[in-house]
């Protein structure tokens, strides 16, 4: 090995190098995300390797390898699927290079490959949603009917979302989900899929949808059916993006539960304490909250995505 | 610039015309290389030559077995779902406690098992490749959301190890068990298609099957043959991957197949069949994985820009490939 | 008698028998499932149904297929056709954004026009890429494939761009006497295409040089035009196709408008009987085969196949078209009287070595 | 010498395809050590027979037995295992492979099953010597021209051991020498016991190496008859099912005398044309009316000039003059727009568009000058398909069936059908009678010399010396891709004189230059 020569690129300024493998650009939230990284490490003056690994684990697990060939300060990720980083993440660890999940975090046994994790609960989105159904329709005397759109099969947030939705509404048994599909978290999966169930089901009471962006797409679907979104069918959905927000403004939604993208700063922060040594806490969730129509309103303005 | 001349003068005189391409390939690999090390000091780490062959193990094995279909004039587009169910399967099977050496045996079954059934519907209903792995790589896939809409982990000991055991220097510069896998695929195949009659059938059938046919050669036990030998080698690079991430993944390996198509068409092998050579191959596996690395170490783009210069650098190696190519024709 | 039973075979060795046969098949489950699937309403003065969405839905696909059957009869194919949907479809609506009134028809217009344009550029650089620098096919839009993806999401900026146009979304969801208007585009275009491939001479052009490109040239065709075109066909039709998918949701997604349309179109063209080797081919056969698509991913949701076993389930419908539609396939079950001949001694074209 | 068993009994065959009626209750015998001519006009039933034999198709009807027990092979690989070695028709060899490989591939000289490529390549030099072909066995078969693709094709077939040898057209594009060297191998052959079923379209070659004749006609048995018992005469009646009237004694077409109409502007005028390690420079004038035959062996360059003249290849030296304005024959459009036409000698490649219809094949040239925007009217095209089909009396006669369906040699008539209705000035016709019947055969010389009167002009190769000899009004000589001499084809001018001018250039260049 040739150690000598490599150095931090951004060593002789004394600045931090972040290497950051980002998970790809499949949605406006992940653009977000994106932008909020890379503005926030220019704020905080820290040089950033960005790498967008295009929706493939085999690239996250590269770009981190290069990264540790780059002998970057701080590496962080957010991982693709939970599973499978042990391999790559010892080699960081050999290299002493700490490593930070943002978004999602890893199943590893050993807690020692990665100093933090920062980033939303998948499972919590969904109970939140859930939990506000429930609440809504506590007075429901008959079966309250519910469609699904789920997100792309096998993904992670579609699975955790599921589990937490379903989770929080056993707690009444009226509420009952009468069919689910995966609209792939795309806006004209979400309202192909809708446009299936609408005919299906002659009684829609609620649609649960995993992303803003089928739920949009979802919304077309229901006025062509002739119903009114919000009233004859009441809507949730998780994210929070612009357009979602406007539509839960409208009244066109009924309930988001927040999935922020907005962590740079955050992560930022966590870089530097990282770097410096200090020790900090082993799960960061970032700040979120849930919005009704009313909160929507107020908020809409000074929303940033 | 000047390497290329001198090897030029040098081709005209004695290099058969069909090595040309692959030369060309090597050439053109060797120029980008140069470009990394001279865009960014840590690209002269010999570990980065390594690791892109680390990284690219599972892509390299699953595309030897595509060069053989390709070289027959077929397609086989499940390569990518096979491997990950293979990779799904192991996982699933270790989680269920069974051991490793027999889950190891299972799941390199089931690729060449469904390769080589995919081979019989081509041959004896006559229909055609494209549609037929088509719908096997629907079904791979559809099996891997069966068993686990989510990822699996895994423990195993010997899953483990094989992912984890550094064979060089552990601090310093190594490679995995999966390159050596890797390259004992490469050779094998490479002595199959150049020393054995199988071998030759494939090329045979490639030039003009209608001919082969007339020709008294196997025809249709040769093109089963090579869809069972695409299957084994995704299901050898599903257990590559299985030890590349210790986990299995529904999602994992989509649109790998046409990574593989294009490292096996970069390598110098013609779609339409009959020509090429593994060694090609293996070059086209490098150039995908040196793009990959030239991309990450370059760090400035962001998403969109990433696809664009991908497609940017595949242009011009294929461009210059090309004239080259036309060049000494 | 025997007239009649003449007519029963001529009708089962139809190529395209046994792909309607699957369609109604799968329309008849569908009802079975669902009693109601079949029943179509009027509602706001147009039809809806489920039959009604699945046309309208094939709309993009068959607009593709279109295009590709053409690259695929000179025994290329494009892959690029998903990118110039999001790419088409992105312009038009960035333009759209951009306008004070989103209303306005002209400008509207001005952007489809945009779209379009950019699309044939994009398109002529397949063309010129296959055509006159001989790269092969898959890998020359293998490159717009992966790059046009970035180009769309450069010109969205990665966000997905909503729009408020009645005009543009027409494209998408209006209707026109009382059935999808999209359905009527694709059906222009189809007979469009139909028109100029086979009231002209282009048609018999393009499956001469997918047949034997060789002979083709020494027969004074210049394939390499012919070549060009194709590509440059194919790009406009994938751009109406990224307007539909588009207006559809009144929104420009760069990453997902179109993704993985191209293997459905491929699909949609070989259930269609146009060989991949190039050569002969049916446009009829591709717009069925575009339905048949549809019908199926409709059909997967209407029954509510779970989307874990959904794949499985097309695996198995893909594989059964073509079963019943191969005849090694019949013949070997129906071998009374027709023995399974050898394969037939078409002769094969000669092979272009070309590298990349 | 047939007093024995045969090897070989067919009884009974009947072979349908879609519309034809392609064999008809056909018996067949072949005895071991002879050599058994099967003869019949383009379209009887020849190569479907065979490949029934071979197991390329199954029979509807009847039985196949081989050395006394009945087989039924399920295809060439099992026929071949079984012992009998064919030359299909139409070149079936891998041209992407080497020429060793293509002679032995499948059956590869192999140790502890890898192959040993040395000594494979070894043996196929000595085959091709016993052929006397030198060339380079390490070269790719598609470099060499079709005569050598044909002659490797044999090599491979003769190589086998086996107790039956099918030879289906192996002479149609080779020149006389060839053929002698390979009549030379089959006796030898013949006399180890081999059973030979041999076809051809060349009666004089029958008579010289057949021991027996079989005839079909329309896909139906006419008879089994000793070669001594049946004069030629005999035998065209046996094929084409009529008295021999039509076909004139072709010698007294002879062009000797005819002056030639070598006066006034040249149509084509090409000085100095050549390519590199193709053909050497040469220059070559055509004139209105004019038929140049091209005389040459095996690989003399007579493909390859003619290619030039087309722009099928593109000349890297040379100028070219049409009706004394310079101009470049750059690509075959160039030259189309020029008038001049062209027909391959390799059909299958380079020739029938296979899946396209017999009409559409004719019409392809036609429609390629107009340009797609202007489709050739249907009626006119009714009208000109027919007229051909009936001239060249194309058979089966339905224009809407795929040419790849058709016979080989009726594949060879709609290709020059499809030249024929451009008009052109200037033909260039390489092998036009490569596999076609003597009926067609001499048709199509009539026809090339009424046209010539006409004012086209033609330039024609051919490996049938005598065809040249008596079409053309010159012949240029080829000889090692040089042509040597042109020669004004009067009276002094024969075969010998041609082989002598050829023996000539070998000395011409032996001398340093
Ligand atoms: N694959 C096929 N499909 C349909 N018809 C065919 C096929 N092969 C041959 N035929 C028809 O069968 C008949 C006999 O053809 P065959 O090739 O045996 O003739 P041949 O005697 O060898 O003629 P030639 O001297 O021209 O080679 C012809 O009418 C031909 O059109
Ligand atoms: N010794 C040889 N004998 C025969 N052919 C050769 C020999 N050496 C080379 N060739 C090949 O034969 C070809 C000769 O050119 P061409 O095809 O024009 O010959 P031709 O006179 O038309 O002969 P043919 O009767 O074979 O058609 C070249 O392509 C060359 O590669
Ligand atoms: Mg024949
Ligand atoms: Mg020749």
């Amino acid at each position: 090995g040739n150690s000598d020569t490599g150095g931090s690129s951004g060593g002789d300024d004394g600045k931090i190098t972040l290497g950051f493998s980002q998970v790809g650009a499949e949605s406006g939230w992940r653009t977000a995300n994106t932008t909020s990284i890379k503005e926030a490490a220019t704020e905080a003056g820290i040089d950033l390797k960005f790498d967008d690994a295009q929706q493939k684990q085999e690239n996250q697990i590269k770009a981190i390898r290069n990264f540790i060939q780059q002998k970057v300060d701080v590496i962080a990720f957010s991982p693709v699927v939970e599973s499978g980083w042990d391999t790559v993440l010892k080699e960081a660890k050999d290299a002493k290079i700490p490593v930070i999940l943002t978004d999602r975090s890893v199943d590893s046994a050993d807690k020692s490959l990665y100093k933090t994790f920062l980033g939303s609960d998948f499972v919590k989105e969904g109970r939140l949603a859930g939990e506000w159904l429930v609440q809504k329709e506590q007075s429901a005397s008959g079966p309250v009917n519910i469609v699904e759109l789920q997100g792309t099969t096998g993904s992670a947030p579609a699975n955790d979302r599921k589990k937490g939705f379903a989770e929080a509404i056993a707690a009444n048994p009226n509420l009952k989900i009468v069919a689910s599909q995966s609209g792939d978290f795309t806006r004209a999966g979400g309202k192909q899929v809708m446009e299936q169930f609408l005919k299906a089901n002659p009684k829609i009471d609620v649609l649960f949808a995993h992303n803003d962006d089928m739920g949009l797409g979802a919304l077309e679907a229901i006025t062509a059916a002739g119903k009114v979104p919000g009233k004859d069918i009441t809507i949730i959905t998780v994210d929070a993006v612009k357009d979602g927000m406007q539509a839960l403004a409208d009244g066109k939604f009924n309930f988001i539960a927040e999935c922020s993208p907005l962590l740079g700063p955050q992560l930022m922060d966590l870089v530097k304490k990282v770097h410096n040594g200090e020790s900090v806490p082993a799960r960061i969730e970032t700040q979120e909250t849930t919005f009704t129509q009313e909160q929507a309103k107020e908020a809409l303005p000074n929303r940033k995505y | 610039m000047t390497t290329l001349s001198l090897l030029a003068a040098r081709t005209r005189s004695r290099l058969p015309r069909r090595h040309v391409p692959v030369l060309a390939t090597l050439v053109l690999l060797l120029v980008l290389y140069g470009v990394g090390v001279s865009q960014y000091r840590a690209f002269s780490n010999i570990q980065v030559v390594f690791n892109v062959f680390i990284d690219n193990g599972f892509l390299l094995v699953v595309a030897v077995g595509m060069t053989f279909v390709i070289l027959t004039g077929g397609i086989d587009l499940s390569v990518g779902s096979v491997v990950a169910m293979t990779a799904m399967v192991s996982a699933f099977l270790l989680r269920e406690g069974l051991p490793a050496a027999l889950v190891l045996l299972v799941a390199l079954l089931i690729g060449p098992t469904l390769g080589f059934l995919m081979g019989c519907v081509i041959h004896f209903f006559d229909i055609q490749p494209f549609i037929v792995t088509l719908a096997g790589m629907f079904f791979a896939r559809g099996m891997c959301t069966f068993i686990s809409g989510s990822s699996i982990p895994i423990t195993d000991g010997f899953w483990t190890r094989m992912s984890q055991q550094r064979i060089g220097n552990p601090s310093g510069n190594f490679v995995s068990i999966s390159v050596l896998i890797a390259f004992a695929v490469v050779a094998v195949a490479a002595y199959t298609l150049a020393y054995t009659r199988l071998g030759r059938n494939v090329y045979a059938i490639g030039g003009n099957s209608q001919s082969a046919l007339l020709m008294g050669l196997p025809v249709g036990r040769t093109r089963i043959a090579v869809y069972t030998i695409s299957g084994l080698c995704a299901a050898i690079g599903g257990i590559l991957l299985s030890f590349y991430t210790l986990s299995g993944a529904p999602l994992i390996g989509v649109g790998m197949e046409l990574d593989v198509i294009a490292a096996v068409v970069i390598g110098g092998t013609v779609l339409t069949g009959g020509s090429g050579y593994v060694f090609g191959t293996v070059l086209g596996v490098l150039v995908l994985g040196v793009i990959q690395t030239l991309i990450t170490f370059d760090g400035s783009l962001n998403s969109w820009w990433t696809k664009i210069v991908i497609g940017g650098l595949l242009f011009a190696f294929i461009l210059l490939q090309r004239l080259i190519g036309i060049r000494y024709k | 008698m025997s007239n009649r039973t003449a007519a029963y075979r001529a009708l089962t060795t139809h190529r395209l028998f046994w792909p309607v046969v699957v369609l109604v098949v799968m329309l008849a489950a569908n009802t079975v499932y669902r009693p109601g699937f079949l029943s179509v309403q009027m509602r706001d003065g147009h039809l809806y149904g489920s039959l009604i969405d699945i046309l309208r839905l094939s709309a993009p696909l068959i607009l593709v297929a279109l295009g590709m059957t053409l690259v695929i009869a000179t025994g290329g194919i494009d892959l690029s056709v998903g990118s110039l949907c999001a790419i088409s479809g992105a312009i038009a609506c960035l333009y759209i954004s951009r306008q004070p009134d989103q209303n306005s028809v002209g400008g509207v217009l001005t952007a489809l026009a945009l779209g379009l344009g950019v699309a044939l550029v994009l398109g002529a650089w397949n063309g010129v890429l296959v055509a006159v620098i001989g790269i092969q096919p898959i890998i020359a839009t293998l490159i717009l494939m992966v790059a046009g993806r970035g180009l769309a999401q450069l010109i969205t900026e990665g966000q997905i761009l909503t729009i408020n146009s009645g005009p543009y979304k027409a494209i998408g969801v209006g209707h026109l006497l009382t059935l999808p208007l999209a359905i009527f585009l694709a059906l222009a275009a189809a007979l469009l295409v139909a028109a100029v491939t086979r009231r002209t001479a282009l048609g018999l052009i393009i499956e001469s040089v997918g047949g034997n490109a060789q002979a083709s040239r020494l027969a004074g065709i210049r394939s390499g035009r012919i070549t060009f075109l194709v590509y440059v066909i194919s790009a406009a039709c994938a751009a109406v196709a990224g307007f539909m998918m588009t207006a559809n949701v009144s929104s420009a997604d760069g990453n997902a408008a179109g993704l993985w349309v191209e293997l459905d179109a491929i699909l949609a063209v070989v259930i269609g009987g146009t060989s991949l080797a190039g050569g002969r081919f049916s446009l009829g056969g591709t717009i069925l085969g575009a339905l048949l698509i549809q019908t199926l991913t409709t059909t997967v949701y209407a029954m509510n196949i779970s989307p874990q076993t959904s794949l499985l389930f097309k695996a198995v419908v893909v594989i059964a078209v073509c079963l019943i539609q191969a005849p090694g396939f019949r013949a070997r079950f129906t071998r009374r009287r027709a023995p399974a001949t050898g394969p037939a001694p078409v002769s094969e074209q000669p092979k272009e070595q070309v590298p990349a | 010498m047939t007093g024995s068993q045969p090897v070989l009994t067919m009884t009974g065959i009947s072979k349908s395809f879609p519309g034809v009626r392609a064999l008809d209750g056909v018996d067949f015998r072949l005895f071991p050590g002879e050599v058994h001519a099967l003869m019949g006009e383009n379209g009887a039933g020849k190569s479907t027979l065979i490949k029934v034999l071979t197991g390329v198709y199954r029979a509807d009807h009847g039985s196949v037995t081989l050395g006394g027990g009945e087989v039924s092979f399920s295809g060439p690989m099992q026929a071949t295992a079984a012992g009998v070695s064919t030359v299909y028709q139409e070149v079936n060899l891998c041209t992407n492979l080497s020429v060793a490989e293509n002679i032995f591939i499948g059956r590869e000289p192999r140790r502890l099953g890898a192959v040993r490529w040395a000594e494979m390549r070894r043996r196929a030099r000595a085959l091709l010597a016993r052929l006397d072909l030198d060339i380079d066995v390490n070269a790719q078969l598609g470099s060499y021209s079709l005569a050598v693709q044909q002659m490797v094709a044999i090599a491979r077939a003769i190589d086998v051991e086996a107790r039956v040898l099918v030879l289906d057209e192996p002479t149609s594009s080779l020149d006389a020498g060839e053929v002698a060297q390979l009549f030379r191998v089959m006796r030898q052959l013949r006399d180890d016991g081999l059973a030979i079923l041999f076809v051809t379209h060349f009666l004089d070659q029958v008579y010289e190496i057949a021991d027996r004749i079989t005839v079909l006609r329309n896909g139906r048995l006419v008879g089994e008859y000793p070669t001594s018992e049946l004069p030629q005469l005999g035998l065209v009646e046996k094929m084409i099912g009529k008295e021999l009237r039509a076909l004139e004694r072709l010698d007294e077409q002879s062009r000797h005398d005819a002056a030639a109409p070598a006066e006034g502007a040249p149509l084509l005028d090409v000085r100095e044309l050549g390519r590199r390690s193709a053909v050497a420079r040469f220059d070559l004038t055509i004139h209105e009316g004019e038929v140049v035959g091209l005389a040459g062996l095996l690989g003399s360059g007579r493909t390859e000039v003619a290619r030039l003249l087309f722009g099928a290849d593109r000349a890297d030296h040379g100028s070219v003059r049409v009706d004394g304005t310079p101009t470049s024959l750059r690509t075959p459009v160039a030259a189309i727009g020029h008038g001049i036409g062209f027909c391959s000698e390799n059909r299958r490649a380079e020739g029938i568009v296979a899946e396209l219809s017999v009409r559409e094949n004719i019409i392809l040239a036609l429609q390629a000058a107009r340009g797609w925007l202007r489709p050739v009217p249907r009626r006119r095209q009714d009208e000109l398909v027919d007229r051909y089909v009936q001239a060249l009396s194309i058979r089966p006669a339905d224009p809407d069936i795929p040419l790849g369906n058709l016979s080989g040699g009726n594949q060879q008539k709609v290709l020059l059908a499809r030249w024929l209705i451009t008009e052109p000035r200037l033909l260039i016709l390489d092998e036009p009678t490569r596999g076609i019947d003597i009926g067609a055969k001499t048709e199509i010389q009539r026809l090339v010399a009424q046209l010539s009167d006409g004012g086209m002009a033609v330039l024609f190769v051919s490996a049938e010396l005598e065809e040249v000899l008596r079409l053309s009004h010159r012949i240029a000589v080829m000889r090692d891709r040089e042509m040597v001499a042109q020669l004004t084809n009067d009276q002094s001018v024969d075969a010998d004189r041609i082989m002598q001018t050829i023996a000539a250039g070998a000395r011409h260049e032996e001398v340093p230059s």
